[in-house]
């Protein structure tokens, strides 16, 4: 056990403590931000020593220390750093409980981080409630009316969801008598059954637990929470829960499925084709809904929901195929890093815009670009990016998840993906379009405050450098496709 | 006939399918509650009952269904701070009344 | 100089918007000229890097400018290159496009002057610019389908410039969706011949194909769906009805889209993919057909146009229906001569011809255009019904447009009688059948061009319009004097270019040069000035020339010295036969009037209706019924929380005993 | 066979109870019935030979759970109201007969691998070794903690006074 490899679970949730306690002594928004920030740097840089790290299990097996979790923890940390500089300019809502409310983000980080590398069914679901737990908090942490039935609302389902998930490892338990991934996966290996029926608890274990993580992925049918809870939840917190929750339960889906039933490959194939389908009816539900909307927030969470199915193109994709695909993980990672920065970054743009005009109106977006031009151009580039127009890191992540996707012959899951881009521009440009076309209620310019300043720019700044150069993020994204244990 | 590993894997998925209809079909957000509890604990005597049968020395079930009575307290208690909102704002609880945000 | 500067011609203007936006316009909005300045000097210089490129490609032994790669990314042994394909065909291009956009960026200050939207104009008419250079350059067709939406994209937010106007926002949506009805196609293309060849690379895939590495089913398909695409961007048929609606748009921006880029784009993709095409019978025959049904379609429908803008417009879908009819009958000589002519003659000769008439079309379509948006400068209005006489109070204009509708009836020496000339003769060697379609267009679009004429600058005044049209066009500036005057200098200094450009753009290709610069070595019959007048050697010149000055005369007839009422041609037909009895080169048209007296008035209005009706009512209803599912679906968000826990109660039943019993 | 005769008594109990939980009008009264439930529960450990369980299952859902679920119901004073059937009354009560059917009719077809079950024996030390020993559970045991940490300020943050 060397505790050298938790380092950044273990600093970020020291940091939580210190936040806790300070916040006793003074809750000055300077302070716990910066301790916060700084938390994160700590972590960051111990994430950056375990990258360089040989792949290894500790822990006995139960958290994996390779390429593919320190991503996902990147990922996290990058989504963490512009939420709590999101927070910033929104934190007068909260402001007697300040410290608390990034103790909670820290402490969901830290759960979130976790799940990215447990490759142990119990580590899983702990890691997992820990996250929950403190995003049910922080998307009620409000207490008004919309925002306390987010919270309702987001509970009660993740609840259920977490049942269900919970029920379906009991089955996965009770077939194979293990609970750590890679012994789940050789004891399934050595009952050499021939299909999913030859013994229907592996069919039980697997849907259960897909619906569970369906549900934080909001992969359809476990969508219909998303724009409720995204409408309801503070700002920032829905722009977290859409990337960072979002990211982490992909990882721990990819770990799960191809760690434990990833051999033999008719059941590889049997939940990639599962997925496969999943990821249109996602992809297909969100679009189409999103043209109708008139809330940003909730355009934005069918949006989200969207974007799932593009990223579920590529988990169908890694087992789809003759072979395991590692490219379709690396389209993945790199997918999801890319919509880290770009959705997190539309809604750093949104809250200084409703900041403002403390609406959520699509329609109070016109003349955007008269009155916030440099706000209007940062929401443009990232909704831009969001529908994969170059120069964007949008461009090349859909491209690269295709093509992963097309290598392992899901040709035509793709030409549906692609159908469905087409049909999001509608939405997503609805609103450049507003911004830049139509007419300001008001002259008034818009004013940001520094902290979501830094933010978006380093949302946009990533977006473009990601689209201008993507080999930088491609390597990395490679090297973790190619080591997840 | 003996009870076996069956019989508790069944009582399971029918306590399961109660607390289900808990959650799906009562109004009142504590009984909603309560059938989510009604649900861990039904997967807790599936988990235990499989590591009676499977692997009587290693307990791996055991443990499992100790950490989830762990997050089932928690998850309650966090559940009760929000209905509790929700009952100062609205003065009812009752789920299909919080409906403010939809379509 | 070096190679690198290529880049510049498509990033110049690209610097042009971003200043704009980023810059003059937020900071410096009390100075739109600034804009103007901007866009105009960045697409000055990339008019003169433009010629640098052409000369450079004139000079090169084999036509072609080097510009190595950029290697963008790798993502797992797929790599993205970056890259520039210079050859003769893309320098003509870049020529046009720089130099027809400098004139209508130049005349655009005097036409757009007072408009609140001034910078913002100048701005998306520099990223349309550089989108149509960067989609001519592209070296990969996935780069240029890049640039070929975001040409789609600039024209849907120029075309809806006056967004206010819900004509005009319906228009710029029409357009986007009707394009985008073809992009489907396009793409669809991109991926078949990417599925087969593994590159998106077009020099590649023009050699697999001329290597016979594509053929069959694949070729085919791959062709016709590339088609698709040009269809919907060069408005042919049945994706046409976006064009006559594109008017909407500021008219400098209409003069752009019909001359230089958005129409040209779709003819350049055939040309530039031309290979593919060239080794399927099959999709040539669909090329060749579609083009000239749309010529005589359209031309068809422009006889009946009141609005001057639209009468352009139908004339700009025929005269690209020509251009398609070219290059498809070009290919199809290699089949009609029975292997006597090789297949990479005939796509060099297709290719020289379709492009031609592109080369003189953008400077005549451009200036007719230009001289539109002067009359409307002056009048108020694009009625053609409220204008008439003004020769007399703008003789400039009215010399530059009549200059233009000569050259754009194919009249000897002008430009655009060489170009049609020779899209005749090849359709007369190879498919004689379209040649016959083509020579009653000939007649039709002579006679409508001149119809323009005459109802708008002889007779007397008819004055102007103040009603529905004048709110159709309300741009603040446009003040209304009682008598029209003419339009400021600097809208006239680029109608002057343009119409010296419409009387000699052709004669580059009289002994042969611009078609031996695209490959094709035409039979050289002497100097240059021998041509010029050598042409009438042959009997086919006199033919067309004949047909389009009949046009002109019924026209003249009908308009000028009304010697037969206009109104009466469309209710009955007997003036008709009094007229034109003793012409009896017009007898099987007079046929067609005497046998179906409603054809004027009937099947054509009824082709326009259709038009407006079915195929937007396509275009349109996919889109609302997008929004439409979407407004049905979000009605499953009930907000109800345990409505949702059943959904995943019963999708985890469903996935179970789909699972089960699929598997 | 006396363990057989448990079962049965306790199953038909738990599932009776379980059954008036979700369907009895009084809210109070459903509240009483989950604590039999759990009680029932806890008694199914034991026949299972997880002692440790069984009082870990009455100390936790019946001292801690239960006890809060009846405060917050005498708190939100709907106790005399009645829980009636939500909106998707009917869907909620196919959804879950379906659920519980599928996962029946799977259960009983599973093959489970089961061995032959070893005399009960205290699990109490085994299962402190199993959570602090070498080879253990220490990691999600440290996680829970942090897990419970963020419970503890969210249930604070939610109720405290405007």
């Amino acid at each position: 056990m060397n505790l050298w490899l938790l380092a950044p679970e273990l600093s970020l949730f020291f940091t939580a403590v210190v936040v806790l306690l300070l916040g006793l002594a003074s809750s000055r928004r300077g302070i716990v931000i910066g301790v916060s920030l700084l938390g994160v740097l700590v972590s960051f840089v111990f994430a950056a020593f375990l990258w360089s790290g040989t792949p290894q299990a500790t822990f006995n097996g139960m958290l994996s220390v390779d390429q593919f979790a320190v991503f996902f923890k990147f990922i996290v940390l990058a989504a963490l750093v512009l939420v709590i500089l999101a927070s910033a300019d929104y934190d007068y809502k909260v402001e007697q409980v300040r410290a608390e409310y990034f103790t909670l983000i820290l402490i969901s980080a830290v759960g979130l981080m976790l799940l990215s590398s447990a490759r142990e069914l119990i580590t899983i679901y702990v890691s997992l409630e820990m996250s929950s737990i403190s995003l049910y908090v922080l998307a009620g942490f409000l207490r008004d009316r919309r925002s306390s039935e987010a919270g309702l609302k987001y509970l009660l389902l993740g609840s259920v969801a977490s049942a269900t998930l919970l029920y379906g490892m009991s089955f996965v338990y009770g077939l194979t008598g293990k609970t750590e991934l890679g012994q789940i996966a050789s004891a399934i290996q050595s009952l050499s059954l021939s299909g999913l029926l030859d013994n229907p608890a592996l069919l039980l274990g697997l849907v259960l637990v897909a619906g569970g993580f369906g549900f934080k992925i909001s992969s359809f049918p476990f969508q219909m929470w998303v724009p409720d809870v995204y409408e309801g939840a503070p700002t920032p917190i829905t722009g977290y829960l859409s990337v960072a929750s979002k990211a982490a339960g992909f990882a721990a889906v990819m770990r799960i499925f191809y760690d434990a039933f990833g051999a033999p490959s008719w059941l590889g194939q049997n939940w990639g084709l599962l997925f496969a389908g999943l990821s249109i009816a996602t992809m297909t539900v969100g679009n189409i809904v999103a043209t109708a909307q008139a809330n940003i927030k909730r355009m934005m969470a069918y949006s989200s929901i969207a974007q799932a199915g593009y990223i579920m193109v590529g988990l169908a994709a890694v087992s789809m195929g003759q072979s395991v695909a590692p490219a379709a993980r690396s389209a993945l990672a790199f997918f999801l890093a890319s919509y880290t920065l770009t959705n997190m970054g539309a809604f750093v743009a949104i809250i200084a815009f409703s900041n403002k005009t403390n609406s959520d109106l699509i329609v109070d977006y016109s003349g955007m670009g008269r009155r916030a031009p440099l706000l209007a151009l940062g929401l443009t580039l990232c909704l831009v990016s969001l529908l994969g127009l170059p120069p964007t890191a949008g461009l090349i992540a859909k491209v690269y998840i295709f093509n992963a996707a097309v290598q392992q012959g899901l040709l035509w899951l793709v030409i549906v993906a692609v159908l469905n881009t087409v049909v999001s521009a509608y939405y997503y440009l609805r609103v450049v379009k507003l911004m830049w076309l139509g007419n300001p209620v008001s002259e008034e310019p818009v004013p940001s405050s520094a902290a979501l300043r830094t933010a978006l720019f380093l949302a946009c700044a990533g977006i473009l450098l990601l689209g201008i150069v993507p080999d930088l993020l491609v390597r990395l994204s490679e090297t973790a496709g190619h080591s997840l244990l | 006939m003996t009870v076996g590993l069956q019989h508790y894997v069944v009582l399971s998925a029918i306590l399961f399918s109660i607390g289900l209809y808990g959650t799906l079909g009562r109004r009142n957000a504590i009984v909603v509650l309560m059938g989510i509890e009604l649900m861990l604990n039904a997967a807790n005597i599936s988990l235990v009952a499989f590591s009676r049968y499977l692997t009587p020395p290693a307990l791996t079930g055991q443990v499992f269904a100790l950490f989830v009575i762990v997050v089932a307290a928690a998850e309650a208690a966090v559940a009760l701070a929000i209905i509790m909102t929700i009952y100062r704002n609205r003065r009812t609880i009752e789920v299909d009344k919080i409906d403010l945000m939809k379509w | 100089m070096p190679y690198q500067l290529a880049w510049f011609i498509w990033t110049l203007p690209v610097f042009a918007f971003l200043a704009i936006t980023l810059v003059l316009r937020p900071f410096f909005n009390h100075r739109p000229h600034w804009s103007a300045y901007a866009t105009i000097t960045a697409i000055g210089a990339a008019f003169v890097l433009s010629i640098w490129a052409l000369i450079t490609v004139l000079q090169s032994p084999d036509h072609l400018l080097a510009v190595p790669r950029i290697e963008w990314a790798v993502i797992d042994g797929f790599t993205i290159h970056l890259g520039l394909l210079v050859d003769s065909l893309t320098a003509i291009m870049l020529v046009v496009v720089t130099g027809v956009s400098l004139l209508v960026q130049i005349y655009s200050q005097g036409y757009m002057h007072g408009d609140p939207g001034y910078p913002r104009y100048f701005a998306w008419m520099a990223l349309f610019t550089a989108n149509m250079l960067g989609l001519v350059m592209a070296d990969s067709l996935l780069f240029m389908y890049v640039f070929w939406e975001g040409v789609g994209l600039c024209s849907y937010l120029l075309i809806g410039f006056w967004f206010h106007k819900k004509s005009a926002a319906d228009a710029a949506k029409k357009a986007f969706l009707v394009t985008r009805l073809g992009d489907f196609g396009f793409l669809a293309g991109i991926l078949t011949l990417y599925f087969s060849q593994n590159t998106f690379d077009i020099e590649a895939l023009r050699t697999a194909a001329a290597a016979g590495a594509i053929a069959g089913t694949t070729l085919t398909l791959a062709a016709i769906g590339i088609f698709a695409g040009a269809a919907g961007k060069s408005a042919q048929f049945p994706l046409h009805t976006w064009l006559p609606d594109a008017m909407e748009g500021p008219t400098p921006v209409s003069s752009l889209i019909h001359a230089a880029t958005m129409v040209a784009a779709g003819v350049f993709l055939v040309a530039r993919m031309f290979p593919v095409f060239a080794y399927s019978e099959t999709a040539l025959n669909v090329v060749a057909g579609i083009g000239a049904f749309t010529a005589i379609f359209a031309a068809s429908m422009g006889l009946v146009a009141n609005d001057i803008k639209r009468v352009m417009a139908y004339s700009t879908i025929s005269q690209l229906g020509y251009m398609m009819l070219a290059l498809g009958a070009g290919g199809l000589a290699a089949y009609a001569s029975g292997g006597s002519l090789p297949i990479e003659e005939a796509i060099s000769l297709g290719v020289a011809v379709g492009m031609f008439h592109l080369f003189n079309h953008a400077f005549f379509k451009c200036l007719l255009f230009l001289g539109c948006g002067s009359v409307n400068h002056a009048t108020g209005t694009f009625d053609m019904r409220y204008m008439g006489g003004l020769r007399k109070y703008m003789p400039f204009t009215t010399l530059t447009f009549v200059i233009a509708s000569l050259s754009l009836a194919g009249i000897w020496p002008l430009s655009g009688f060489w170009s049609k000339d020779e899209i005749l003769v090849t359709s007369w060697n190879y498919i004689p059948v379209w040649f016959y379609v083509a020579l009653v267009t000939v007649f039709m679009t002579a006679f409508y061009c001149f119809r323009a004429v005459f109802l708008t600058f002889s007779g007397e005044y008819r004055g102007g319009e103040p009603g529905a049209h004048v709110a159709a066009h309300s741009t603040p500036g446009h003040e209304q004097s009682h008598m029209p005057h003419e339009s400021p200098r600097v809208m006239l200094v680029p109608m002057g270019v343009l119409a010296v450009l419409s009387i000699v753009s052709g004669w580059i290709n009289l002994s042969g040069g611009f078609s031996s610069f695209l490959g094709h070595s035409a039979e050289s019959e002497g100097g240059w000035l021998q041509t010029l007048f050598g042409v009438f050697t042959h009997p086919l010149p006199f033919i067309s020339l004949a047909t389009a000055a009949a046009g002109i005369f019924l026209a003249f007839a009908m308009y000028n010295r009304k010697w037969v009422s206009a109104t009466a041609v469309g209710r009955a037909f007997s003036p008709i036969y009094k007229v034109l009895y003793n012409k009896y080169w017009m007898d099987e048209l007079y046929q067609g009037i005497l046998v179906k007296s409603f054809l004027l008035n009937g099947l054509f209005r009824g082709a326009q209706e259709m038009d407006a009706d079915v195929v937007d009512g396509v275009a349109n209803g996919i889109g609302n019924t997008v929004v439409g599912f979407g407004k049905g679906m979000r009605r499953m968000e009930t907000g109800q929380l345990q409505g949702y826990a059943v959904a995943i109660a019963v999708g985890l039943v469903a996935i179970m005993l789909g699972l089960y019993f699929w598997t | 066979m006396a363990l057989d005769i448990a079962f049965w008594i306790l199953a038909v109990v738990s599932v009776f109870a379980a059954l008036a939980v979700v369907l009895l009008r009084n809210i109070f009264r459903a509240a009483l019935s989950m604590m039999v439930c759990f009680l029932m529960v806890a008694g199914l450990y034991a026949t299972l030979g997880a002692d440790l369980l069984a009082v870990v299952q009455v100390i936790i859902y019946i001292g801690a759970i239960s006890i809060l679920i009846i405060l917050s119901i005498m708190f939100t004073r709907d106790v005399w109201q009645a829980s009636s059937s939500s909106v998707v009354g009917l869907p909620a009560i196919v959804a879950s007969v379906l659920f519980g059917g599928v996962v029946i009719f799977l259960t009983l077809n599973s093959r489970w691998q089961t061995a032959a079950p070893a005399a009960p024996q205290p699990t109490t030390s085994s299962l402190g070794a199993s959570l602090f020993g070498q080879a253990g559970y220490a990691l999600p045991l440290e996680i829970s903690a942090g897990l419970l940490l963020a419970a503890v300020i969210g249930a604070m943050v939610l109720v405290r006074e405007k």
